[in-house]
């Protein structure tokens, strides 16, 4: 058996949106700033894409910019807030478990001498929005505060940063790139200035996302040449990759009430059942204001990477909290945020559930866990000596 | 990012848990760099007749330590303390850069076992 | 008849290339910085499509960096190379008829006070050698020289540049993105040290592209974050459009020589053709060192746009040297630059090949030309004038 | 960019070429910037009775030529003279904004031929 846990790293593209995909490729191929009719065929389906996407968050259709990802909207959107302010001092907040498109853009600009605060978070996840409403000051450009985190799931009080911003006269991003799916998000009603989002992560392609801007609001451009985006983003519109996006947008949208529930009676059966039977586990994040898709638990005297390729041989995809893939060797700055013992932190394991996640697919994971579990820990110097 | 090599060490590890019989002890690293090698000797006339690991870590920590035992068993204690992590590199055909660390874990760990043996002795 | 002669702007996607990437939308899904078998399957094929990239290149695998395509390419490379140099002064020369992604972003800096040269070209679009090498002074960081015009087609002395550039101890970068189906490109024997390329322009999908960077030149991320390129361009890897770029690039690679040499024919005689039995026009470009598949006509007393969109009344998808897309008023800065009197510079028509335009396409567009070109004349008060 | 009543307006243009018997010529922009708007007028008593275009320009240029010849023949001269470029766009139902000068170029054409035949009465 074959169990992909690991949708908040990526999604499997919706078949539907290969199919849209390949029409795209296929048959209306032009460029959509060409202007014969193979030019002006695809801009009318981006037009139609990008008023879709647009619909989607409440927002205008000309305030959707298309991007590479969420990163590249994460880059923009800081990088271009702070280079059209034309003050002297320039602030930005951000909280210590953004993912690191947002934390290395603002140590790369700290370096410039820009002011970075970096707001602690509770055991859960949570910002404090008092702490928040303090560190505001004249100098203060942005807050820039994930929607969801992509390792714990912890959701973040978005209404009441909002209003914050809002009262405080500051810009307001968001990184959405996690909640997409999910979460239902009104930009006017959450008082969301600039919002980042990836496709990847909501079963469409790979290498596409967009950054939502607010109209007014002044960033300037990251990439430039030519008109493409109104000006603000130049390169040949990825028409087939847009297309694909908001076909996968539609998709969720549809589904989310249904298909939220039931990932959220999953999430919660695993969690129950994994935190009551197996000793010295911990949840890690919080336990209702979490992404219906995402269990996040340390298994105490355990590395997470050898958890993670014990389950990777049971034919289980997950994803461990202690950043080996990226090469460092200290453990998720996400889980060290957390105030968790450091040890612990190197044994957190996430699990990411997808819309097709099966009760049957749960089961088995569970089962293979325990076994996982069990034998690791008797390799562990440190189960002995407790 | 890790070789066949590794994954099958990693797959069927050797030589693992503790030493009944064991007469040398020797720890490396800490569980807050999220790495620890335990290894186990049983020494006789300063041959190594037998060894084994504990380890808490990833899995290169885990292939190192389970190549290392295997690698010392049937040496004598000198030769062990020569042993080199770029010979357990070597016959895990190489690891990835910032893996290196869990190779000289278990140099260290080997040697620590030995000057454990060479102090009761 | 409907006939795409716009491939200059965008081509369509191989039937082989889409087959490819829908393997890996609905199949081999997984991140490649996963380290779970889904995400090393998905590396394993990221790394062979990079070796084969770098292969054609003659170029090491560590020396291609995946970007969202030649915009971005463009961008990195010369912000890339400006922020990452430690001098006061710095200078940066590049041509008149460069791409805006060039053009643009070397304004940009200016406004930043990087000095700037822009070499003139001659009437077929060819840069001066010795204007060049006169350019170069110790402040000169980097020569930005197209390696073929999107417009009209010119090929620039590339070796020639190189080797002026390794002698001057001057970086050399080439927007290489016109050239890359066609022509036989060794980084090494041509002394490239940064070559950017986009993967619409051979046969690939749109929103994938790469900057070639020579190992050991040192240019600053544009886009921060993750790991990924091995820390320089961060931002989850696109597996469907990095395998659909690397199989796009093998397929042209592999009939290059028997499609340049059917085009050329193609090419010269539909030049000829128009040249000698339509009055009042002229090549634009050169009549050799020219692309393949390009063919950029001027229809003097007729305005570019007018007759780009009668032809398309005909089923015919041309581009018009004019910059009415873009909503600039002013003539394309490619033809100005050539010396050409402003009218005629209004009146240039692109005509750019697929690998499989066939003669009868090529018969049907010069039978409408004819027609089209009459009405419009009938049309004009600048014709009747003379 | 451009909508259908332009597009149908530059493929079937009204009111082409040179009017025979024209009594008053008006001509705006130049070639340099890409467009050159031609408007040939017939004039009697005071009434537009035939109008007609020559042009150099975009579809836009074409289409406000070919629409501002059928908005005023019939007219008067003094209405002519009064012809806004904001009709000829509302007339082509939009236009994209940097083509609005075409509109601009089809208002100067008319107001010149108009001046054209004052001019010459
Ligand atoms: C919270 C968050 N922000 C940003 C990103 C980066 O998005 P992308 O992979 O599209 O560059 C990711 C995922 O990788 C993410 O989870
Ligand atoms: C010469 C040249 N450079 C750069 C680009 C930009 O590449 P992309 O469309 O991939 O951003 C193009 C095409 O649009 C081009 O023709």
């Amino acid at each position: 058996m074959q169990v992909y846990l690991d949708n908040a790293a990526t999604t499997k593209v919706d078949r539907e949106v290969v199919l849209e995909m390949n029409k795209f490729m296929s048959e209306i191929y032009g460029n959509s700033s060409s202007i014969h009719s193979f030019g002006r065929e695809a801009l009318k389906h981006v037009d139609s894409a990008r008023n879709s996407i647009a619909s989607h968050f409440n927002a205008l259709p000309s305030e959707i910019f298309f991007t590479s990802g969420g990163t590249e909207s994460d880059n923009w959107a800081i990088k271009g807030v702070v280079n059209s302010a034309k003050q002297q001092v320039k602030h930005i907040i951000i909280s210590k478990i953004e993912h690191p498109a947002v934390l290395e853009t603002c140590d790369l600009l700290e370096k410039q001498g820009v002011l970075i605060t970096r707001l602690d978070v509770d055991k859960f996840g949570m910002i404090n929005l008092d702490e928040l409403k303090r560190s505001i000051n004249d100098n203060t450009l942005l807050v820039s505060i994930m929607f969801a985190n992509n390792e714990i799931g912890t959701i973040q009080p978005i209404k009441e940063i909002g209003e914050i911003c809002k009262k405080e006269g500051v810009l307001f991003h968001t990184d959405a790139v996690q909640a997409i799916d999910t979460q239902d998000i009104d930009v006017n009603y959450l008082n969301i200035d600039l919002m980042s989002f990836s496709s990847h992560k909501f079963y469409g392609p790979k290498g596409i996302g967009a950054l939502y801007k607010r109209s007014g609001v002044k960033i300037t451009p990251l990439i430039s040449g030519g008109h493409q985006e109104r000006g603000e983003r130049a390169g040949t519109t990825p028409v087939e990759l847009i297309v694909g996006m908001a076909k996968a947008l539609d998709i969720c949208a549809k589904n989310r009430f249904e298909i939220n529930a039931k990932k959220i009676e999953l999430r919660d059966n695993f969690i129950d059942k994994v935190l009551k039977n197996i000793p010295y586990t911990y949840l890690n994040g919080h336990k209702k204001k979490r992404l219906p898709g995402n269990i996040n638990i340390s298994f105490e005297f355990i590395e997470g990477e050898s958890l993670l390729m014990m389950l990777d041989l049971f034919g289980i995809a997950v994803s461990s909290g202690s950043a080996c893939a990226s090469g460092a060797l200290e453990a998720s700055h996400v889980i060290s945020a957390l105030g968790v013992k450091e040890e612990l932190a190197h044994s957190s394991i996430r699990f990411s559930m997808s819309k097709d996640t099966t009760i049957e697919e749960m089961n088995y994971v569970y089962e293979q866990l325990v076994i996982a579990v069990e034998r690791l820990r008797k390799l562990s110097p440190l189960y002995i000596a407790t | 990012m890790y070789n066949e090599k590794i994954l099958n060490e990693f797959k069927n590890p050797q030589n693992m848990g503790e030493l009944k019989d064991a007469n040398a002890i020797g720890t490396a690293g800490n569980a807050k760099c999220g790495d620890i090698l335990q290894i186990f000797l049983k020494i006789e006339d300063d041959i190594i007749v037998d060894a084994s690991f504990k380890t808490f870590g990833c899995v290169a920590a885990i292939a190192s330590s389970s190549i290392a035992t295997k690698m010392v068993i049937g040496k004598n204690i000198d030769e062990a303390l020569n042993l080199k992590n770029s010979e357990v590199v070597e016959e895990l055909e190489g690891m990835p850069p910032q893996k290196i660390h869990c190779s000289v874990l278990a140099e260290e760990a080997i040697k620590k076992a030995v000057e454990d043996y060479k102090n009761k002795n």
